[in-house]
């Protein structure tokens, strides 16, 4: 075991701890912004593009940066920065990796090639997974999908020109690719991750060609949810170490009576228990990404697990932090009053992890393949 | 011992509040919300139904005894010693259903009710005569008038007694100097009731209110705060400088005699108000329950109805249990001051258990409802942010606890 | 709103209990425990003041109507409509203060009423009769005498209506098998309440129950269980082996007719007992709670009073909160109970929030202790042991969210 | 970063998971027992002598095991296993390790040889933190300790020869190493950790010479707790760890309404959340274990969020598995039972260790040298 980081990771923390600070203005930008963000977004967009942002999974061949592996480790980290810098941003930021790396590992040749070059050109891809049936997907006996209903709010489909839909239908899982202009797309804009250009997608009788249908094995999606999860679980981590970075400086500031409010022993422990949870939270993402890596037969597991916490995580230090901040926490001017309307996507988005994994372990029930119980003592 | 039952009043109560909350309240609330927006027609409207903003002054006797004064707290007959009152319960059973509706504006609808409180219990007759006149007709944009209560400031959050604003003698005058934050009205008020210490050597007794009508020199409405949450409620910074006043203006007797005149004589105004306070966190969550017990009962989950679903099912019954539990409290601390019980212990528990349900009860909503929870004007995503105030404001969570461990241990744990 | 301001009945009850906790249980409770022994001699003084193992059938007017017997599951005078009644609150209150003495000790003092109670509510004159006989006097170690409820099975925990307990008719009587778990008193009772299936095409309504008094042939009272916490009362198995039991032994008419005489009956018997169960976890979270308050106020850390460290005082608080909130929902549940009134939702939810406090004190009470909560006899280490039990008997944590659940959603979620 | 096991540790992993079902058997047997566990801690240390145990903190010179340093990694896992096994015994085998290291770092040359040579020939010695201000240390001109007041209960005491005491006086923190015929002791039978051997220790003004001062360097106090609490804290997971894996077992085969236990949402995420948090605490062990073989500065503060986060995991997972096994959880034919009367001692032994974060956090308040809090807007 070794806990220490190499080189190439000592940097790429060192960069995106530096961007952060910048996300972190572009965030409160695009908070204040009468232009729902968008002005922000471009910004960071382009500034994040120098840093490889956006293409960093796209094969060297087709214009982007990829050689070799994925690293979700790389992709870990600099999430557990982007975090500490605005989730708006950061979600805008990943938001091309999924599409990127799905094309790449179960598109045609073409539809990837196609997909690639249009990313590497800087168009923006999305992201959703449909975790309560909202959508009805029919297919035909040609393969044609029919699907109706209304997903999101997704981040980055206001400006996104490709999503990724994961979702189910009569025959089981099943994950498209397809252009955002075949849906109606309704730019929205949250309480929350405002920097990160959110839509709405409604389906009406849309129609796709069978060939949009990236994959319907249920381990491929779950894979797929993989990536999105960790990314999201590093995030939200980074968005807890941040509340307490703000949490633990301003209680040292700020005294009542005659005291600075971090010496009074409940406040005390409050930040104390999220600072410790947001370590075992970051050891978890960090273990979960080492599993993806690898190729782990328990990766998909390790993610599940490290968003579940994450999002927990996120939840306790965004409010203790607005206690911690009291009347200053509740209003604009400071730093912590966003980051408790932040935290709630990450608890949301591709669905409720608790439940997520409370249904699967309950169809797994009956196929369960662990220890038996210790007997009884004769 | 269960008020719903007991009393017809609290019932009836409880029905009509319910009925305007759901009328003219929730259809308002999510656009005041968005704009943070004062809800001046709904104001106007709660006013005529008797919940005008100057209600405390017009029900109270002008120089009644104590009692009387503290029955006019709540909507009391002035009371017979053995006659059942219902200032308090009927109270927190109307916050309840007023911030049911929306928290916001029930706030913006009861905010003068704060500055109103300390001119009926300790104003004289000309000083309540002030503040009323400052609160008749309507102001230059034709909305109804408020009143503010200028007492929180930068360095103080929970501690009161730290307050800088000073208020210096100079021959029939006051003047006063400082800055006021977190003002509930700031901006709008007609009427201000700024609190001044005026006497150090008297520590918390030295500080003294004084009634300030709007357009005083020196007294400068300053900038509106944007707030997480209870977004049609206006707060607002308020300005002091050299701001000169009558004597007269002085809350209570002009010869500053400690306790009863000074801030300290609000402390038993607090441990009545808590429990109504309470009460609205306790609507919150009441508000939030109930969406999502309408969704899980309504929809399916990939094909299974989504209340057969022991994940959610349960949280539901944990919501609950807890929002009961949370009543209950609120209920009797409610209860206890009718009696002229000694519920100071009581009334924080209720606070610090109402203002953690309620977050809780939001928080877990929103993941029970996905990502539509997230769209812009949802409301449990806007009870989520409005939440969180209810364990801040009027005393923080751990002011609450800090009040209940004194009462157990005697001392003040730091 | 407030029993204990409303009713010297029930003041008068809690200074009794309490008193007879203090002097009586308190100071034998770490011997019980210790030796997992039953208290004997107590269940003797119990009785001498009106705590008898037959109490429930000593107050029951042999055929009186269905409402006279629901009366007499409490203590009450046959109520007249419009007179107040005490019958569950008394029992509440009562055993909240017999549990703070030691929780094994009240089981086992009220063990027999377990099976008591559908004797009194089913059974005929004669069966009463049986049933009463048999606690007669001393058995032969000196010892009242003491009754069992033979209900669980090994393979039924929750699910009651998986009962494996055969009854077959054979002439005049029936033959029983089967084996029964967790059984309170199952090894020393000296009368037995043996359920069992007797017609499985009417479900749960086939399950009937069979007055059996200590020794008739093939009634094996079994092993008993060494158990973490409650270790006073004593737990054990009984076995049933072509146990042959006239038929007039069969509670209620010996023509299984559903419903009334089946277990199902019971179901409202639980309603009504469960803010009862409710109560003794209030009562061992009190105990603790007032343990580690007097530790607080009496002790220092380093120099310093325990009392000023907000880490401790603010955890009493939190104590302070929860116990009161569960003890205002027993009181709610205890009270519907007593009017009537449908408590199912509540009794449940009293249940499952007693239960909750009653482990989170407890637990956080230890690690206030420190290492001297390790000390063999500890009291505080005792009450955490017996605090769990709550949480599974008369229905678990789970159980009762689920019952609350399907009073919200109408449908039992899995 | 790399979380994989090397061949030493996988062997030790393999060793001690074999070795832990016997000692579950032992410490099973001693929660039976009329003998106060004698026999089966006898027995227990015996087995374990064969491993290393009990010796593996004495250097090779002294007739130990250890040559270099001491890997406090090995030792974490070690306790993971061991916690898995029986609590009480691993109580008891864990117990030199404290005196041995400490004796070695601070001891004279002559008192180091004389413990070690002591403990390898088959001595037991203890450790015992006096975290709430039990005993009164008064120390005269001449640096001789009175002391007063009552200890414990402490583990392994009963049998112990030595014993290491942490401990305050007027004048700071002390470490005090003394023969336990010193004091009186007597030997209590908890309800938990049955086979520890645990004993409480009296002192009415009780002479030691100052040669019995290890140290007073309060870093070093800190350093000799850190040991103490990271293994606590690995044992700890062990313990949850296997009450997980009872549960998981039990629940797959206890059928109530016609389906298994397990298969219940409520049951599957009660478990699925101890689960997740074991994990978490796993990694919060490693990590720190990790920074106490590097000496990082860092380490004592890990030792501490470890050990709070495994008492927590522990509380709960003993608590919750009970609860699982229903009526079963609640009697002593069935594993679990054991696990809650056990959970406790992780929590208080050596001190809660939330009021001990706390306090220390109150009396850094003053010296807080972390980040400012982040301006507010402008």
């Amino acid at each position: 075991m070794d806990f220490s980081l190499d080189e190439e990771q000592q940097l790429i923390v060192a960069t995106f701890r530096r961007f952060a600070d910048e996300a972190r203005k572009l965030g409160q930008h695009a908070d204040e912004s009468d232009d729902s963000g968008a002005g922000a977004a471009r910004t960071a967009l382009a500034k994040a593009a120098d840093l490889g942002v956006g293409i960093d999974a796209i094969p060297e061949a087709a214009g982007g940066m990829l050689s070799g592996a994925y690293s979700h480790t790389i992709r870990a980290l600099r999430g557990l920065e982007l975090g500490r810098g605005c989730a708006g941003v950061a979600a805008l930021l990943e938001s091309n990796v999924e599409p990127a790396l799905a094309a790449a590992r179960w598109a045609s040749p073409e539809v990837a090639a196609a997909l690639h070059g249009a990313l590497a050109g800087g168009a923006l891809a999305t992201t959703t997974h449909d975790a309560l049936g909202r959508i009805t997907i029919t297919t035909a006996a040609s393969g044609d999908l029919t699907l109706d209903g209304t997903l999101g709010p997704v981040p980055a489909l206001a400006d996104a020109a490709h999503i990724v839909i994961s979702a189910r239908d009569a025959a089981g899982p099943v994950v498209i690719l397809a252009p955002t202009s075949a849906f109606t797309i309704t730019p929205v804009f949250p309480s929350g991750w405002r920097a990160a250009r959110w839509a709405r997608l409604d389906a009406k009788a849309v129609r796709l060609p069978a060939a949009a249908v990236l994959t319907r094995d249920p381990a491929a999606q779950h894979e797929l949810l993989s990536w999105y999860k960790l990314s999201l679980a590093a995030r939200a981590i980074g968005v807890a170490d941040f509340a307490m970075q703000c949490s633990a400086g301003y209680s040292q500031e700020r005294v009542q009576f005659n005291q600075p409010i971090g010496s009074f022993e409940s406040l005390a422990r409050m930040q104390d228990q999220s600072e410790t949870a947001t370590l075992a939270g970051r050891f978890l993402v960090l273990r979960a990404a080492a599993a993806l890596d690898a190729g782990s037969p328990d990766a998909a597991e390790l993610c599940s697990r490290a968003r579940d916490f994450a999002a927990g995580v996120v939840r306790r230090a965004s409010i203790d932090a607005v206690q911690i901040y009291g009347g200053y926490g509740f209003v604009r001017d400071f730093p912590v009053e966003k980051l408790m309307r932040d935290a709630r996507a990450f608890e949301v988005l591709a669905g409720d992890e608790a439940l997520t994994r409370v249904l699967a372990r309950r169809q797994d029930a009956a196929t369960y393949a662990g220890a038996p119980a210790p007997a009884a003592r004769s | 011992m269960d008020i719903f039952q007991d009393s017809p009043i609290l019932q009836g109560v409880k029905a009509i509040t319910h009925a305007f909350a759901e009328q003219v309240i929730r259809p308002a609330a999510a656009r005041h919300d968005a704009e943070e927006s004062m809800p001046w027609d709904i104001m106007e409207q709660a006013a005529n139904i008797g919940m005008a903003q100057t209600a405390l002054i017009d029900t109270m006797s002008a120089d009644g005894p104590p009692e009387a004064q503290a029955a006019a707290q709540g909507a009391d007959a002035p009371p017979g010693k053995k006659k059942r009152r219902y200032g308090r319960q009927l109270a927190a059973v109307g916050s309840e259903e007023l911030a049911w509706g929306c928290a916001g504006i029930m706030l913006a609808i009861g905010g003068s009710g704060l500055a109103a409180s300390p001119v009926a219990r300790m104003g004289t007759d000309a000083q309540k005569k002030l503040f009323k006149d400052c609160l008749t007709g309507k102001d230059e944009h034709g909305h109804v008038k408020v009143a503010a209560m200028a007492l929180s400031e930068p360095a103080t959050g929970s501690d009161i007694s730290a307050l800088k604003t000073t208020g210096v003698k100079d021959g029939d005058h006051w003047v006063l100097n400082g800055s006021k934050q977190w003002i509930t009205n700031g901006k709008s008020a007609a009427v201000f009731v700024v609190w001044a210490q005026c006497d150090p050597s008297l520590g918390r007794g030295g500080v003294r209110g004084f009634v300030v009508p709007r357009g005083t020199p020196g007294l400068i409405p300053g900038r509106k705060e944007i707030k997480l949450g209870i977004r049609a409620s206006e707060t607002a910074q308020v300005i002091l400088e050299d701001c000169r006043v009558p004597v007269e203006w002085m809350l209570g007797s002009s010869v500053p005699a400690g306790a009863q005149e000074g801030l300290s004589g609000t402390k038993k105004m607090l441990d009545a108000t808590r429990p109504v306070v309470a009460a609205q966190a306790v609507g919150i969550a009441q508000a939030a329950y109930e969406h999502v017990l309408r969704r899980v009962q309504s929809s399916s989950l990939h094909g299974t109805p989504m209340a057969g679903h022991q994940h959610l099912a349960f949280a539901l019954a944990e919501m609950e249990m807890e929002i009961s539990a949370s009543r209950l409290l609120v209920h009797r601390a409610a209860w206890m001051a009718d009696q002229d019980l000694e519920n100071v212990k009581w009334a924080s528990m209720a606070k610090a258990h109402a203002a953690r349900t309620a977050q809780e009860v939001t928080t877990r909503a929103m993941a029970m409802l996905g990502e539509e929870a997230l769209e812009p004007g949802h409301p449990v995503e806007k009870w989520y942010r409005d939440a969180k105030i209810y364990d801040i404001f009027e005393g923080t969570g751990q002011i609450q606890r800090r009040i209940v461990a004194k009462e157990l241990l005697g001392l003040n744990a730091t």
